[in-house]
């Protein structure tokens, strides 16, 4: 009836090098900050963006507000002393960071992890993923204006977080995976107050599909919206669900499995229109599966049996010289951690592989050139990012 | 577009008839029980050793001084403050506490306006949450230092018996690594050991292989380290704050470690004395046991001259004479005392002061003396019949002689000593020896915890064959004509009276006779002073039979001093802290005498 | 504690200031040419007042209650503390139903949570929306890392103590501090605006000097007018 | 046209008695609507005396700073076009005091004064100087525009069905039978007029004018102290002083409070049911919106009158 | 995996790989040669996702070594590439046109170890850091806790005490240790 696309002619084109000239001082550009102190930003960075109308003409995303040094304070702590920090690399879903981690420095020490704490760490991480595709979920809804999905996601995480305080002793940072094993056993009748939340959440995700993936005006913003050409993914380094999202089957957890991932059933869900939509579908779909291994992973865990290994004294304990990556499938795609020890009592570096790095920098900046303001923060929202894992 | 999709988003309108799920009293709403809120501590737990410190990687702890907790052995008194604008609830200070004191709450709710405020010391600064039984605990199979003591290898009671081989082979360097790594470096045991030796950090060379640097530390403190890894009686192990939650580190076997890894001539390379001028003073030092070697070590590394003057064939003293061969080897103490020498110390043995020279010519023609003469005359039980008893000290030193000693088929001794054990296994070997079994009983005044020997001794004699009776007061050694038949006992209800005097109380019912053909009594020795003459020992003062010292090991004259059993106990560490004293204390009035005369 | 470490020595060079904040002129779309200072053009330039209390103890007394109960609170979420918020504003513990509200502008905003660490980069942000807030306006400092360093005692990039930048009315102690604790600190700080001691602001304008020389002694590329309000 | 007959002075204490009820009622509504939202969500919400808390907090701010004489203005702009818009339309049909100063041709007066306080608000956003203000009033001027047009068409066709311009006498029109009001003698403009009404209310999916994931929060984003505390008195009178339009012209008017009551918020809670469960329009799919679902049936709706 | 450096290593230099896992493999490369093997693993044996781009100081030798790991996610291989640099005006070879994500790495690398990446895009712009004077915070001779004690200043009034030197200043400062 109308046509609404507008005159790209007017736009500046961009140059041999990919790189778009913008002269602000024309008058017709303007800078517009989107962040850090911005609701629609997913946590404390910003994109700086340029834009002519409502058109965004280029963005580029700054980090290092949230920048702590990690990787320089690591190698000035022990071993042992690491483990505490490790967590705080990302707070939505800081388990990620305590496995990896207890990993690497286990297989560089030689340490040997009892059966019952690898159930343990997968229920730990599993229940973590939950955590965040629930805040990914209601990140989503919130960034186009419908809070009220958020405000049910973040009970069930808060209800999830219950749980994890009663595992682990603390909300966010569970400070849990200790180099060697856990630190406890699941407490008394776990598993019924587990089920207790996974129901509810359920019942809230039935509510939320029907005001999501059932609603016009949803639909409207986010299909086709957003969208990342699958020949993409792998210059951009993109993994996890927004390549699933394009058809990419990939999962680390199928594909090398860890812990205990091979004894367990689950499917990995892909989409193909690789837009908002089929991103949050995925996700959507992959918390399902979040659920029902929780379930799997409490019917299949043994009763008993010690959830640490022997571990040296930790006050003075060297690793040998070496190094080594040890990865798995975070909610947001593949986290690592490389280690490099040299034999004495403090790692020489560990570097954090988060897959915002490479969602929140370069893909970020490549997607966002073009697209209206009002999609900028459903787009960062749909890529799931969490920028202290961008800068640590 | 469906009409499903339209109106779909209106179904969420049914939670408006649904209650808010919201908590209704966030305000006392209770953590999880394994939440980790504030810290408690355990007052009478806390041994202040600081581990929480160090591992601490937020720099969040202090060790401070607090008002009613005092530094005593195995407790430095310090208690730990922790700085809430540092700490991050890691609990790894609760993981890694060596007495399970440091626990956390379930409290979380602190909220102030003066930043200074976050910072208090847990047990003694009063909080809401200090009796809240709730929160953070470490599960006991968790444990972040060794529990466990690397095991020891031992000659096994049936090939030890029969000889005066030495039993304990000391570790292997993965023992000893292993065993070093336990170690929390605390340093809790330093102010325990009489010679404040520097456990913690010879510990640490321990774990990183670096012998050599650990021998020159141990010489610091103690030149008779080699002894000391062998026969010290470890009282920094009863202070160390792994035993709270597992075995004691083996201090005495780390230190034994590093002088049995060392080859034996490096020694000469590694302690060398150091280059000071000859002061041209000399002093004499009476005994060479540990004490009197070791002024003399310390008073020959500071370039004066010294002249030790033994008695008996051999140096040594109590360590060649009263610890049999099996628990120090002779060439071991040959060694050590080689090294001592090597510092320009001059013994002269078979010289007994009071025969072959006299203390009047030692003050005359030495700037000091000191007697260090230990304690080499048995106590005596005095019941009837005692005079036919044996001296356990006599024993002991008629064995290392060389001498031939009477071995019945059956010994009794009487005390629940080191000594006692020494002599009990020393006879059960000579048994073995000439009638091919043991037959060898104990009997002491204490319950069996409670005796003086240490545990390891106790445990080695029962392995050994030797019966124990604890709780047994003598009453009569049985003589039948010259010999002696047996030991008759009494069952002992108490051993001390409500003030706590020596006065054992027995249970006259319960008697028992242990046959014997030797009896020994070894409770207790005294020192020989029949050396000083009856004009010096009228000149000295004296404290309950001891010579009189002040702090320095100082007699009341000015030129004499005293170390060693003999004012102090016996005890070979102590000893060698005795004589580092007095060595400062002649050291330093010789330099003012020099001083003087410039 | 250790004490200073005076091994290493800190360089330290002035940073320029970035181009497109330099004094320029430039020509306008119309052909005119300007000459722009960006750091004076782009900024309100009013200083800070100390700004009294009202006449009567009565009016400040009610406006003090009203400020009370009606919290309105900048959502910057500086630090990671700032995931606590999130179960704030939603149904499990929903500060709302006390008058605390969130608000995305800083002009709106009475109450600035610091939730966590500060990085420079970040301070820097802070004081900015700090100043912008109106008078009154309270400063709130979530956990370890505001009171002396927390976790981060020893990185290079992030500041100890909050109140040598900004004055802070009220500590929680935690980390990162659970919903509940900041609720009880909501409700403690609403007593002491009730009891008229909340005044940082003018705290802040009183000691002007000091502030900004403490700000500017860590935030090298200052690249901002010393007053923005 | 007859201009302001019978005028007395009197009225303009009744209009004001007026506004104090319509404002107060707006406070405690407003209130209670968002507690009835944030049920939806599972929440209490805040006490329905929030609103006049917030209104003292603002006023008591020490600081009140300027970006310039249009900054000043614009609420108060925007609150003229609220009173305005409620003083020249009957709030209770039939009522002596509650006439206000409704004159024969009040209802374009009135059309104009929901425009007013949007332009006011453009004006003085705009010399606040900060670029969301400023992209929040071109997304907020477009989409009012587009919003009001079915409106206008609904509109039209009413004045065509009734003849008349006058509030009054169309609302008299629809006194007897509750199947007198326009809702039921003419369907099509009231749907017309319907979506104008959701598509003016500030909520989902047409809160794109302030949407703060957006561009955080449009128009108001500089606004502080005083100037925030006018806007928000605005904020409770307008909405309602829209709605009693509505109410007047398509759901038969009010002749006492109680019906008043019931009826607005009736009214005003036809936004709330959609706006809290829908995510928003981006700004040029709801100019679409408008385009395509309320232009045709405002056109319908003067095609069948 | 083997056979894969098996298959490369007539023409390329390798150094010894160590074989971490099956799926892990480090090995040191020349940089000169460090482009076409990437080239090739990506475009011929399916090597085709960067993990990460990193570098670790190893200052006792004066070199940096940048670690390259690439990752061949049909067989699920992870092969590290490493690249040693002289520490000394540390300079690498950009491949941000092979990854075009890469870029952000050498950035940060530039950043925080002082590494420059010519001809990488926007490497020369702050990246985390803003107004930093001092050396490349990632460099193991910038000393994190000193900066930090020079910069921010410490909450006064602490003071903590060795257990060991407490006692002994309690109990037996009489003692004449440490007089030798």
């Amino acid at each position: 009836m109308f046509s609404f696309s507008p005159d790209r002619s007017q736009y500046p084109q961009p140059g041999p090098d990919g790189k778009v000239e913008v002269d602000l001082e024309t008058g017709k550009y303007l800078k517009l900050w989107h962040g850090p102190n911005h609701p629609g930003i997913t946590g404390n960075m910003s994109v700086e963006l340029t834009v002519c109308g409502d058109e965004v003409v280029e963005g580029k995303t700054h980090v290092g507000y949230l920048h702590r040094g990690f990787e320089k304070l690591m190698e000035r702590r022990t071993f042992i002393q690491v483990f505490p920090i490790v967590c705080r690399v990302c707070v939505p879903e800081p388990d990620f960071n305590e496995y990896c981690y207890a990993a690497a420095v286990e297989e560089l020490a030689g340490i040997e992890v009892p059966e019952m704490a690898t159930w343990i760490r997968t229920l730990i991480l599993e229940m973590g993923r939950f955590n965040s595709y629930m805040m990914a979920m209601g990140g989503i809804s919130g960034a186009l204006g419908l809070g009220v999905v958020g405000q049910w996601m973040t009970y069930t995480r808060d209800l999830m977080l219950d749980r994890f305080e009663e595992l682990t002793g603390a909300r966010i940072y569970h400070m849990f995976i200790l180099p060697g094993g856990v630190r406890a056993h699941l407490p008394e009748g776990f598993e019924g107050r587990m089920e207790e939340v996974l129901s509810t959440a359920e019942r809230y995700l039935a509510d939320a599909e029907k005001l999501m993936f059932h609603s016009s005006v949803f639909k409207t913003r986010t299909q086709g919206v957003g969208y990342i050409d699958p020949a993409l993914f792998e210059r951009y380094g993109v993994t996890g669900p927004n390549a699933r999202a394009g058809g990419v089957a990939k999962d680390v957890r199928k594909d090398s499995p860890y812990l205990v991932y091979d004894q367990l059933d689950f499917t990995v869900h892909t989409e193909e229109a690789s837009d908002i939509y089929a991103r949050t579908m995925v996700r959507f779909k992959d918390l399902h599966e979040t659920i029902q291994l929780i379930r799997q992973i409490l019917k299949k865990m043994p009763k008993e049996g010690p959830v640490m290994g022997n571990l040296p004294n930790v006050l003075h304990w060297k690793i040998p010289r070496g190094e080594t990556y040890i990865k798995g499938e975070s909610s947001r795609g593949e986290y690592g951690y490389y280690l490099v020890t040299d034999g004495t009592g403090y790692p020489r570096r560990i570097n954090v592989r988060g897959p915002s790095y490479t969602h929140a920098m370069a893909l970020l900046e490549h997607l966002i050139s073009g697209t209206n303001i009002s999609d900028v923060a459903a787009l960062m929202v749909s890529l799931h990012t969490y920028p202290p894992e961008i800068e640590r | 577009m469906s009409l499903r999709d339209v109106l779909s988003p209106f179904t969420a309108w049914k939670h408006v008839i649904n209650d808010p799920v919201t908590i209704k009293d966030p305000f006392s709403r209770e953590a999880s029980d394994r939440y980790r809120g504030f810290h408690q501590n355990d007052m009478d737990k806390c041994i202040g050793c600081g581990s929480c410190e160090e591992i601490c990687q937020n720099a969040a702890i202090d060790m401070v001084p607090v008002e009613g907790q005092n530094a005593g052995p195995g407790d430095s008194g310090l208690r730990p403050m922790i700085d809430y604008g540092r700490c991050c609830w890691c609990a790894l200070c609760v993981d890694v506490c060596m007495t399970g004191s440091l626990t956390m709450s379930n409290e979380y709710t602190w909220v102030d306006s003066d930043p200074d405020a976050f910072r208090f010391v847990p047990g003694v600064d009063a909080k809401s949450w200090d009796l809240e039984p709730k929160g953070y605990q470490r599960e006991d199979e968790r444990r972040l230092t060794g529990t466990v003591r690397a095991p020891m290898g031992e000659t096994c009671p049936e090939d030890r018996i029969g000889n005066f081989d030495e039993i304990v082979d000391g570790f292997t360097a993965e023992q000893a690594i292993i065993e070093a790594d336990r170690c929390v470096e605390c340093g809790l045991c330093v102010a325990t050991c009489p010679a404040h030796m520097d456990i913690p950090d010879y510990i640490s060379k321990v774990r990183d292989g670096d012998y050599e640097g650990g021998l020159q530390l141990l010489y610091e403190t103690n030149p008779f380290s080699q002894a000391c890894g062998r026969i010290c009686t470890h009282k920094c192990e009863t202070t160390c704050a792994a035993m709270h939650e597992g075995d004691a580190i083996a201090i005495r076997w780390l230190k034994r470690s590093i002088t049995d890894s060392v080859p034996r001539e490096r020694y000469f390379d590694l302690i060398q004395k150091p280059d000071v001028p000859e002061t041209g003073q000399s002093v004499a030092i009476i005994g060479a046991g540990p004490a009197g070697l070791t002024t003399a070590y310390d008073l020959a590394r500071k370039g004066h001259q010294v002249v030790v003057f033994e008695a008996l064939d051999k140096p040594g003293g109590m360590m060649r004479y009263g610890i049999p061969e099996y628990r120090l080897p002779y060439h071991v103490l040959d060694h050590e005392i080689s090294v001592i020498e090597s510092m320009g110390v001059e013994i002269r043995c078979n010289m007994r002061v009071g025969q072959e020279i006299s203390m009047d010519q030692l003050k005359t023609a030495y700037d000091a003396v000191v007697l260090s003469i230990g304690l080499h005359q048995g106590r005596s039980t005095r019941v009837p019949g005692s005079e036919k008893a044996e001296a356990a000290i006599d024993l002991l030193r008629r064995i290392t002689a060389g001498e031939e000693v009477p071995v019945p088929e059956q010994v009794a001794v009487i005390g629940g000593g080191n000594v006692a054990m020494d002599i009990a296994r020393s006879m059960a070997r000579l048994q073995k020896i000439k009638h091919g079994k043991v037959g060898v009983t104990v009997t002491a005044l204490e319950e069996l915890d409670r005796f003086l020997a240490d545990k390891e001794e106790i445990e080695e004699a029962l392995e050994e064959g030797c019966d124990i009776f604890p709780a047994r007061g003598p009453q009569e050694i049985l003589v039948d004509g010259d010999t002696v038949t047996g030991l008759r006992t009494w069952k002992v209800d108490a051993i001390f009276d409500a003030e706590g005097r020596f006065a054992p109380k027995y249970d006259e019912d319960d008697e028992m006779v242990h046959p014997a053909g030797m009896v020994v009594e070894a409770i207790g020795q005294m020192a020989d002073i029949s050396l000083l003459g009856a004009e010096l020992t009228e000149q000295l003062e004296w404290n309950r039979g001891r010579i009189m010292i002040d702090a320095d090991g100082q007699t009341s004259e000015p030129w004499l001093w005293a170390a060693g059993d003999a004012v102090s106990g016996p005890d070979v560490i102590h000893a060698v802290a005795d004589g580092h004293r007095v060595a400062v204390s002649i050291s330093r009035m010789l330099t003012a005498k020099r001083e003087a005369l410039q | 504690m250790e004490d200073v470490d005076d091994k290493f020595l800190k360089k330290n060079k002035e940073v320029p200031l970035r181009e497109e904040l330099r004094p320029r002129k430039v020509t306008t779309p119309d052909g005119q040419e300007i000459e722009i200072e960006p750091l004076r053009d782009y900024f309100c330039e009013a200083q800070p007042k100390v700004h009294p209390k009202a006449y009567s103890k009565i009016v400040e007394d009610f406006y003090n209650w009203a400020r009370s109960n009606s919290l309105w609170i900048l959502g910057f979420g500086t630090g990671c503390g700032a995931i606590e918020m999130r179960p704030l504003m939603t149904p499990r513990f929903d500060a709302y139903r006390y008058g605390i509200q969130w608000r995305p502008t800083p002009r709106q905003a009475n109450l600035l949570v610091i939730s966590g660490y500060l990085s420079v980069k970040t301070l820097k942000r802070a004081i900015r929306a700090y100043e912008q807030m109106p008078q009154p306006k309270y400063v709130m400092g979530l956990g370890s890392c505001t009171i002396n360093g927390g976790m981060y005692w020893d990185s290079y990039n992030t500041i100890k103590r909050l109140d040598d930048y900004l004055p802070v009315d009220l500590y929680i102690a935690g980390c990162m501090p659970r919903p509940e604790a900041l609720l009880h600190g909501f409700m403690e700080l609403k007593q002491i605006i009730r009891k008229g001691e909340a005044e940082g602001a003018n705290k802040y304008a009183e000691n002007f000097a000091q502030y900004k020389a403490n700000q500017k002694a860590v935030i090298k590329d200052w690249d901002m007018p010393d007053y923005n309000w | 046209m007859n201009s302001l007959p019978n005028f007395e002075w009197v009225q303009v204490a009744y209009a004001l008695l007026t506004l104090f009820i319509v404002i107060n009622y707006g406070m405690v509504m407003t209130a209670v609507v968002r507690k009835i939202g944030a049920r939806v969500g599972g929440r209490y919400g805040i006490p329905v005396w929030q609103n006049y808390i917030d209104l003292a907090k603002n006023i008591a701010l020490r600081s009140k700073i300027t970006h310039g004489v249009m900054f000043y203005l614009g609420p108060v702009f925007r609150l003229t076009g609220g009173v305005g818009l409620l003083l020249f339309v009957p709030t209770i049909y039939g009522s002596e005091w509650h006439q206000n100063f409704s004159y024969a041709g009040d209802l374009i007066l009135a059309l104009y004064f929901i425009f007013f306080g949007t332009l006011g608000m453009a004006l003085g956003a705009g010399e606040s100087g900060h670029p969301h203000s400023a992209i929040g009033v071109s997304r907020g001027l477009s989409q009012v525009t587009m919003a009001e047009l079915p409106l206008a068409l609904g509109v039209y066709a009413l004045s065509l069905q009734y003849q008349t311009l006058d509030i009054t006498e169309i609302v008299a029109a629809q006194q007897g039978s509750i199947f007198n009001w326009t809702v039921f003698t003419n369907p099509l403009a009231t749907v017309a007029a319907m979506v104008a009404f959701v598509g003016t209310m500030m909520r989902s999916p047409f809160d794109v004018v302030i949407a703060p994931q957006e561009i955080p929060i449009g128009p108001p984003t500089e606004y502080h102290s005083s100037y925030l505390a006018l806007m928000q008195t605005n904020r409770v009178l307008f909405p309602v002083a829209k709605t009693v339009i509505y109410m007047n012209l398509f759901f038969g008017g009010a002749t006492s409070w109680a019906e008043f009551a019931i009826k607005v918020f009736c009214l005003y809670m036809v936004s709330v049911v959609i706006g809290v469960v829908h995510p928003r329009f981006r700004v040029e799919q709801s100019i679409r919106f408008f385009l395509k679902w309320g232009l045709p049936i405002g056109v319908l709706a003067i095609l069948t009158v | 995996m083997r056979e894969l450096l098996y298959r490369l290593k007539d023409r390329y230099h390798f150094g010894t790989p160590t074989f971490q896992r099956d799926d892990l493999c480090f090995v040191t490369v020349k940089r000169s040669e460090l482009r076409a093997i990437l080239t090739e693993l990506r475009d011929v044996e399916g090597f085709t996702h960067l993990t990460l781009l990193t570098a670790v100081d190893w200052i006792e030798e004066q070199q940096f070594q940048l670690t390259y790991m690439i990752n061949n996610r049909e067989a699920n291989l992870t092969l590290a590439l490493r690249v040693m640099l002289d520490r000394e005006d540390a300079t690498g070879d950009t491949i941000h046109d092979l990854w075009p994500t890469a870029a952000t790495y050498q950035r940060e690398l530039r950043e925080m170890f002082g590494i420059n990446f010519p001809g990488s895009p926007r490497v020369d712009e702050e990246f985390i850091l803003e107004g930093w004077t001092d050396l490349p915070p990632y460099r193991r001779d910038f000393d994190t806790l000193a900066y930090s004690q020079q910069t921010y200043h410490d909450r006064p009034g602490r003071e903590t005490h060795d257990p060991k030197t407490h006692m002994q200043k309690v109990l037996y400062a009489d003692y004449p240790k440490g007089a030798k």
